[in-house]
């Protein structure tokens, strides 16, 4: 029986053990994270196995439920877990490229943030979620101003203003919730909910709703991931958007189905969704340079993954969940083709990037990612989006999914665009990427190609969401 | 301004013409070759705008080639025809197209016709006459009938007897 | 050049006789090109109109020498023409007549001393007919034509014959008038 | 054994009115030269003249040829005309037309023009080019009215094959009749097509040096000759056997042998009082200019049409008059 | 295991040539060549197979195998196997992008007429058309992009047809297709037909056809043969098979014509008529032919919008007959292009003499597209007008007349404008295009001769496919077909034909004459002699028609769509304001959000 509790240990014990790492040999840091990454992931997808057959709970030192931090894997828990740790892996492969010179802080802050995510994805205690989004925010503050230039301070200082504003309002609702039940596991939550009175439990909903949605970058709350994203190295920018992103929506997801079940809350939550893709995506299409304009269009990603969990029918959530799988890969793929590029042309302006991607190392998998971001069929993305849809249609939203449609097209005019500046023939000559950039990118463009031709088994996975509907695990 | 003031105005001494029948006034003038260009800018610019000629006179005995530049003016309906001689052997004188772009063919056709030379326009040679070597042939010492006896009448008929003409 | 073949029915009609009605035919329906150099061009008009209707012989002007049998050269030839007189002749298809108007194709005219006309059309392409006159009048064009028809009809009007027999001597005339001729 | 006989004496017949449409459109281009001497108050050639024409240019001695192409032109050009006679009824007799409508025989009149186009195409001449431009654009607009006036009958008479047509006529009264307006804009378009007087701008002699005909000399214009023809005697006749009954006067099932005679009599009369209709406006009128002839047709001619379809519409669909 | 062949022959085999053809560096062409062979002939054997099966990759793919899928099959499979064997010449060597594009393209388009529910048919035709749009990439981006847009906005209009048969039917099988109420039927077909609609550039949505026409001429001869014949194969199926001609007789009927696919029908005639003016005053060879393909596809949206058998049965036909001569223009253009470099019209000229073959194989497929009776395009034309006049359209009818007859004129500016007048200096050496171009475009000529003579083969297949979908029958024979108003026998026409032209050639070539032939330079042309400049009388070919048309050429669709684009970019500055770069401003967006939430909480609970 593997206690999921290791993937949050392993993280800890090793990101505090790398400085007596350091002190043997510096080179060796990246080399270590790498390989915590990987055992992490094996035990993620050992955990996922687990979790497949039955919700793991996990009860750690012994307290019981109402105090002690009660794990609760379920399958989705566990596939998102998977996710994010294989994504941290392939990520890190590319952080080899860091050059700034505190590596040590790096290492161990990634390290950090691999535990919060995963914590927060992992557990089944509100309080410990709150723990751990603290955790993962602390470690992303420090990643996003890791590089010390003028950028990087705006984003981080921005990101940590309305960060904590956000967990303070975390802590609120928590607040409201432990003073009325006195419980702070979320199933006991759910099945007592009806004795907390009833303005109570909307403020609770509202607050703990805002403070995830900070993190699940809902259309308010959202402003800060252009500058942060902008600001932070190419390798943690990755890693925002394919971890902290994942675990903040998956807590909002926790929020909105295992602990509230407002039904008719939901069609607010598709609102939200809506404004937050259109927004995304518009600001997106007049973007100049290419790391903001794929931050507006990772908002305009999450937007539809928040429409998903908002129309929630079984098929629409499990587009959702199909399109953070998508969303993870493919925007990493970006990200780091993104930071290759910057880094290739000296700039960030992408009218100077022509031509960039004829060397079919990156010009390929670049394509692939677009192309699956895009939503075409046998990419990954496509079943996400085109379930969401259906979901939406099957509710009957026809305006919104229509409003949905039209800014997708905006979404598809930009990435055009891109590929059009990008696969211009042209004089100019890039150095070519090191094994450190195409490897990663090669990775997750098999691994989008892989499960989008033969989606099977995520769709197994994703069978589990009826029960995760009804407040299961 | 009337041809006369001007004529007054620069010192040329100038000659009424009577032609039977036409009662408009003409005049002729003979002329410096240098001050020639600005003598025409003048005419033009006091009502002078037609150019209608420059024709060439072939005077064997002087030996000289005369150039008469013939101008009119609508406003006064006045004719003049302002001439100036060039050597016979070798005739020579600058173009004058800037001024009337049409001077440009007149002076193609002098050339090709007397051999006069115009520095400045670029497209003299050959204009009307076709594969033409011989001497320009409306200099008068140009005999046409020689030319066209030995040029003409040497072509055999075709008949077989093939006889001269 | 494949052999000319003149008679393609043996069989039915004999050789003689087909060789008359061609004459028969290309006489009835002469159709002709004028080539206006000189001042004859002016007389056609009234050829072709109501007071002498020359169509009621079956000749009415064609535009191209491609669809045409007769040529009309009316008036004085300078070199530069003769070129395209040449030319427009080659360009017409066998059997071909040519009718040269006035005294200036004959010997030259009023420009028998020009520099630059020819002086007699028949040196360089064989002509069938000449009109004397410093511009026929249209009686003397229309008893030209009769004349041409006659002629035809009696196989004497044979210009096109001379010229493919005495190809290169017309030739060589021609070279020595004007220089630059690539057909 | 019937079937093969009745086929060859069809055939045969076929041939006949073949060669009799060629010889009556020799015949009619020398009425029509006559006819315009005598309005130019001149004597004119005498009526078989083009026969001479005709005679001399195949007799020709030597041809002019440019490449293979060329040789197209008169050969698509004779073959598509003698194919569009043969889908046509000619006094009476049906010929093939039982077995084409009236779009087959649209379409065959369309392969003379275009082999003919071709040929002149490949004689390399600007002229010719220039030529063939002016007759599509031509074609362009005498067919907008033509086509309306086509659709105007098949709605009328609810068929688009022309024996079943010539029936109708034959049982009922002429369409001329019925649908005067049609006709009328079909006359005006027939004037088109013919390429007479106001609108002979493709093969305008002193503009374009005679158009496509350009480069066509001795055996190429015969073949060309024998096609303009062929063509004058398919428009008119297309006119007759649409609006005039095809000329049929006797019922043949009725008289046999001799109907088909007096028919073909009244058939030639009739294309002949067409074809005069044409000669008339062909010889007082001045040539028009491509772009005039064209505003011109898409405007008076093509209303007219319409009134014409719109009349044929409403008695036929609204009125519910069935023939 | 039957249909797994049909599935693995006409999908898989592609796909695995696809990621094959990319391996091989050099050799790609001609790996991408045999892959395309295995479809098109694995056809014959699959003919009158009827058998369908579920494949599941985790979405369950409904598949299918009928007459209407074969059909169509038989058009789109020899088009790209003709497109691939004129690549080998045509494409570089080392190309591999193309081949793998082009294969992908080809899987897609069978996996579209395979598929029996909406999601397959979404998959394979998202797939179709991003493997295109990578295809049009290849040549240029801004082409590209305007292609992408538009075949996103075809997509997004399916979505939306699909979403709402989802709506009320709970499943995407075709066959779940009962219980929807009219309005609802209403809604799903005019979304399907829309988005099937611009992958046929039907008049307003037509514009990404003469941009995406300008890439490489071999997958653009696919593109235009092959892929818009899939908008046609939607729209029957959406129209005739899923909705079936009860529900669109349901909407009442305008003389026995469904109101749904009347106001369609009117909008393929002005497609016509639109396409074919266009066409003739382009002087870039490759729109010319983009906009007659507009042109023609017009004629299919008449027939399949009237709905009659003869109407559908001629779109049908049409369609098939559009593939191959459209795809012979298009591989025709490419080798004019391929050795001369130039692809305007005035720059051309005189090519046929030097490349006679390239000049025959054009020739012929201009008399098929002009309708000539010799080749079957006439029988198509004929059928579509028949459809219309025995129905008596007063409107549709001149509309298709018309543009038949600015056909013409087009035709002749092709053949006029690149191979007859005079040929340039430059081209006096232009070799004949290569064998396997010629072998292609000799392919594609081929149905169109043979159907020409034997209609009554092809009448045969179509008649199944309008009984299948009971849409009515035919009335044909081998070589003759009628209508209620008329009828044609090709046999008796081709005799006489025969016989005429012999005849003629007979009359003209009896008499053994002195044939002199003469070179371009010796015409007639005042007597002028040579040398003289290049006349070539095709610049500006229709001149004194544009100028007629000039008041109404102004207006173009293009400069409209830009106009309604610029608008909504000036609208996205608006709200990139919104962002405002200080965090007060977030922090306050923060405060108000959260009273949003509690205000909705409250007037919710």
């Amino acid at each position: 029986m593997i206690h999921p509790v290791l993937l949050i240990a392993i993280p800890l014990f090793f990101a505090f053990l790398l400085p007596l790492i350091s002190l043997w040999s510096k080179k060796s840091l990246p080399y270590v994270t790498t390989a915590v990454m990987g055992l992490n992931t094996i035990i993620a997808i050992l955990v996922f196995l687990e979790a497949m057959k039955a919700p793991i709970f996990d009860i750690i030192g012994g307290f019981q439920p109402p105090l002690g931090i009660v794990l609760m894997v379920g399958p989705l828990g566990g596939f998102l877990a998977m996710i994010i740790n294989t994504a941290a892996l392939i990520i890190s492969i590319y952080s080899m490229e860091m050059k700034k010179e505190p590596l040590l802080k790096y290492y161990m802050l990634t390290l950090l943030l691999l535990m919060g995510t995963n914590g927060m994805v992992l557990t089944g205690d509100i309080f410990n979620l709150f723990v751990f989004l603290e955790v993962t925010s602390i470690a992303s503050y420090g990643l996003a101003s890791y590089n010390k230039d003028l950028k990087g301070f705006e984003g981080a200082l921005k990101y940590v203003i309305l960060g904590s504003i956000g967990s303070t309002f975390v802590l609120i609702g928590i607040a409201l919730i432990y003073s009325q039940l006195r419980t702070l596991n979320m199933l006991d939550i759910a099945r007592r909910l009806g004795e907390m009175d009833p303005y109570t439990k909307i403020v609770a909903f509202a607050s703990l709703f805002l403070g995830f949605g900070v993190e699940a970058e809902m259309f308010p709350l959202n402003t800060w991931v252009p500058e942060t994203y902008d600001g932070a190295p190419h390798p943690v920018t990755a890693m925002f958007s394919s971890m902290s992103a994942k675990s903040g929506i998956f807590a909002l997801a926790r929020v909105i189905f295992t602990i509230f079940a407002f039904a008719n809350y939901l069609w607010f939550v598709v609102i939200m969704g809506l404004l937050t893709v259109f927004f995304g995506e518009i600001v997106a299409y007049v973007q100049k340079d290419i790391k903001r304009m794929l931050a507006y269009s990772s908002i305009g990603q999450m937007g539809m993954i928040i429409m998903g969990l908002g129309i929630g029918t079984t098929i629409a959530v499990e587009g959702a969940f199909f399109q953070m799988f998508s969303h993870a890969m493919g925007k990493a793929l970006l990200f780091i083709a993104a930071g290759y590029m910057i880094y290739a042309a000296q700039t960030e302006k992408m009218s100077e990037m022509k031509g960039i991607g004829r060397n079919p190392l990156i010009g390929i998998p670049l394509l692939i990612g677009i192309l699956s971001i895009m939503g075409m069929p046998p990419f990954i993305g496509f079943y996400g989006k085109f379930y969401i849809l259906m979901g939406g249609f099957s509710q009957g939203y026809y305006a919104i999914i229509a409003l949905f449609l039209a800014a997708s097209i905006v979404e598809i005019a930009y990435y055009a665009r891109f590929i059009k500046i990008v696969f211009q023939p042209s004089t100019k000559n890039y150095p070519a990427p090191r094994s450190t950039v195409y490897v990663p990118l090669i990775l997750f463009a098999i691994i989008i190609v892989l499960f989008g031709v033969y989606p099977q088994p995520v769709f197994e996975v994703l069978k589990h969401v009826a029960a995760f509907l009804a407040g299961g695990a | 301004m009337n041809a006369v003031g001007i004529f007054k105005e620069l010192g040329i001494e100038y000659e009424e013409m009577k032609v039977k029948g036409n009662k408009d006034p003409r005049y002729r003038a003979k002329v410096d070759p240098e001050k020639l260009e600005d003598i025409i800018l003048k005419f033009k610019n006091n009502g002078f705008r037609h150019f209608v000629a420059l024709s060439c006179v072939d005077w064997i005995k002087e030996g000289n080639m005369e150039l008469i530049y013939h101008l009119f003016s609508y406003d006064n309906l006045e004719d003049v025809f302002l001439s100036i001689y060039l050597p016979r052997d070798q005739p020579k004188y600058k173009s004058l197209r800037h001024l009337f772009p049409q001077i440009e063919t007149y002076e193609r056709e002098i050339h090709e016709m007397f051999g006069v030379e115009f520095e400045g326009n670029d497209r003299l040679g050959e204009f009307i006459l076709e594969d033409w070597e011989d001497m320009p042939p409306m200099r008068k010492d140009f005999d046409t009938e020689k030319y066209a006896k030995e040029k003409y009448g040497s072509v055999p008929l075709v008949e077989e007897g093939g006889e001269k003409e | 050049m494949t052999p000319e073949n003149p008679n393609p029915l043996p069989s039915i009609i004999p050789e003689k006789d087909w060789k008359k009605i061609q004459r028969m035919l290309s006489k009835r329906s002469l159709w002709m090109v004028h080539f206006c150099t000189g001042c004859g061009a002016m007389e056609m008009p009234p050829t072709m109109t109501s007071r002498y209707d020359m169509e009621r012989f079956g000749i009415i002007p064609m535009a191209t020498p491609r669809q045409a049998d007769l040529l009309l050269v009316t008036g004085y030839v300078a070199v530069k023409t003769l070129k395209r007189i040449v030319r427009v002749y080659e360009q017409m298809q066998d059997p071909k007549y040519v009718i040269a108007f006035g005294s200036c194709p004959i010997n030259g005219g009023i420009y028998w001393d020009s520099y630059n006309t020819i002086k007699r059309l028949d040196k360089y392409i064989p002509v069938d007919m000449y009109i004397a006159g410093c511009m026929p009048r249209p009686e003397a064009i229309m008893d030209a034509f009769l004349k041409l028809m006659k002629d035809i009809d009696e196989g004497r009007a044979d210009g096109w014959l001379r010229y493919k027999k005495y190809y290169e001597k017309y030739k060589a005339n021609q070279r020595r008038v004007f220089k630059r001729w690539d057909e | 054994m019937t079937d093969w006989a009745n086929i060859l004496i069809n055939a045969g017949l076929t041939a006949l009115y073949l060669f009799l449409a060629i010889c009556v459109g020799l015949l009619f281009m020398g009425i029509a030269r006559k006819v315009t001497a005598r309005i130019h108050n001149r004597v004119g050639p005498p009526i078989y003249q083009n026969f001479l024409d005709v005679g001399k240019l195949l007799a020709k001695k030597s041809n002019i040829k440019h490449n293979w192409i060329f040789d197209f032109a008169p050969l698509f050009a004779l073959a598509g005309v003698l194919l569009a006679l043969a889908y046509l009824p000619m006094g009476g007799y049906r010929l093939l037309s039982g077995d084409g409508d009236l779009i087959l025989l649209l379409y065959i009149l369309v392969i003379p023009a275009l082999g003919f186009a071709l040929g002149a195409g490949a004689s390399a001449n600007p002229n010719a080019g220039v030529g063939v431009m002016r007759a599509l654009t031509l074609m362009l607009s005498y067919e907008m009215p033509f086509l309306l006036v086509l659709l105007s009958l098949m709605i009328y008479y609810n068929t688009a094959s022309l024996t079943t047509l010539l029936e109708k006529q034959m049982h009922s009264v002429w369409a001329i009749d019925v649908l005067p307006i049609s006709a009328l804009a079909a006359d005006i378009a027939l004037q088109g097509m013919m390429m007479e007087k106001p609108f002979d701008i493709p093969i305008a002699p002193h503009e374009i040096a005679s158009g496509p005909l350009v480069e066509f000399g001795g055996n190429y214009l015969g073949m060309l000759m024998l096609y303009s023809a062929g063509s004058i005697v398919v428009e008119t006749s297309l006119f007759v056997d649409l609006f005039l009954g095809g000329g049929i006067v006797l019922n043949p099932a009725v008289y046999g042998i001799l109907a088909y005679v007096v028919n073909y009599i009244v058939w030639f009369a009739l294309i002949f009082v067409v074809w005069m209709i044409a000669i008339f406006i062909n010889a007082v009128f001045p040539r028009f200019r491509i772009e005039q002839a064209f505003k011109f047709y898409w405007k008076w001619p093509t209303l007219i049409a319409a009134l014409g379809l719109a009349q044929a519409y409403i008695m036929s669909v609204i009125l519910g008059v069935s023939v | 295991m039957e249909i797994w062949s049909a599935f693995g022959i006409f999908v898989l085999v592609p796909l695995i040539g696809a990621l094959l053809s990319y391996l091989a560096r050099k050799y790609a062409v001609y790996l991408g060549l045999i892959f395309a062979l295995v479809p098109a002939i694995a056809l014959y054997p699959f003919y009158g197979k009827e058998m369908s099966t579920v494949v599941n990759i985790g979405v369950k793919l409904n598949l299918a195998f009928d007459v209407t899928t074969w059909f169509f099959m038989l058009m789109l499979d020899t088009v790209a196997l003709a497109s691939m064997l004129f690549a080998t010449s045509y494409v570089r060597k080392g190309e591999g992008g193309f081949s793998t594009l082009m294969l992908l393209g080809l899987a897609g388009a069978n996996g579209v007429l395979m598929a029996r529910d909406f999601l397959t048919l979404y998959i394979f035709w998202e797939m179709m058309s991003w493997s295109a749009y990578i295809l049009v990439l290849r040549s240029s981006g801004e082409y590209a992009r305007r292609y992408m847009l538009f075949a996103v906005l075809s997509a997004y209009l399916l979505i939306m047809g699909i979403g709402i048969y989802y709506y009320y039917t709970g499943s995407f099988l075709y066959s779940a297709a009962s219980g929807i109420p009219l309005s609802g039927w209403a809604w799903i077909l005019l979304f399907l037909i829309l988005g099937f609609a611009v992958k046929m550039a039907v008049f307003p949505l037509h514009v990404w056809a003469p941009y995406a026409y300008r890439s490489e001429q071999p997958f653009v001869a696919f593109l235009s043969g092959g892929l818009s014949k899939l908008g046609t194969f939607g729209i029957f199926m959406a129209m005739y098979s899923i909705a079936g001609v009860a529900i669109l007789q349901g909407f009442g009927t305008f003389r026995s014509i469904s109101l749904f696919g009347y106001p369609f029908a009117v909008l393929g005639a002005f497609t016509a008529f639109i396409g074919t003016i266009l066409a003739i005053f382009q002087d870039d060879l490759r729109k010319l032919l983009a906009y007659s393909s507009i042109g023609q596809l017009g004629y299919v949206m008449v027939g399949l919008g009237l709905g009659t058998p003869l109407a559908v049965g001629g779109a049908l036909f049409h369609a098939f007959n559009h593939a191959f001569f459209k795809a012979i223009l298009f591989l025709g253009a490419g080798a004019v292009i391929y050795r001369t470099g130039k692809y305007r019209i005035s720059e051309l000229g005189g090519l046929g003499y030097r490349m006679p073959f390239t000049f025959l194989f054009v020739l012929f497929a201009i008399f098929a597209l002009a309708g000539i009776p010799i080749t079957s395009g006439f029988i198509s034309k004929w059928m579509l007008y028949e459809a219309a006049i025995e129905k008596k359209f007063v409107l549709i009818a001149p509309l298709m007349l018309i543009a038949s007859v600015g056909a013409f004129l087009y035709c002749f500016r092709i053949l006029y404008g690149v191979f007859l007048g005079q040929l340039d200096k430059e081209h006096e050496n232009v070799k004949e295009a290569p064998a396997p171009m010629l072998a292609a475009m000799a392919l594609l000529m081929l149905p169109l001769l043979i159907f020409a003579i034997f209609p009554g083969w092809i009448l045969k297949w179509i008649n199944e496919i309008l009984t299948g979908a009971n849409i009515g029958t035919l009335k044909y024979d081998t070589y003759a077909y009628y209508s209620s108003i008329g009828g044609a026998d090709m046999l008796v026409f081709w005799i006489t034909f025969m016989l005429l032209f012999m005849i003629s050639m007979y009359l003209f070539t009896r008499k053994r004459k002195v044939t002199k032939v003469v070179d371009q330079y010796d015409n007639y042309l005042a007597g002028e002699t040579p040398p003289y400049v290049q006349l070539h009388a095709a610049h500006n070919f229709y001149k004194p028609l544009r100028d007629t048309w000039a008041p109404l050429l102004r207006y173009s669709v293009d400069r409209a769509y830009e106009k309604f684009v610029k608008f909504f970019i000036e609208g996205f500055e608006e709200i990139k304001k919104m962002y405002t770069e200080n965090p007060q401003d977030y922090a306050a967006y923060l405060g108000i959000a959260f009273l949003i939430f509690l205000l909705v909480g409250w007037w919710l609970l």
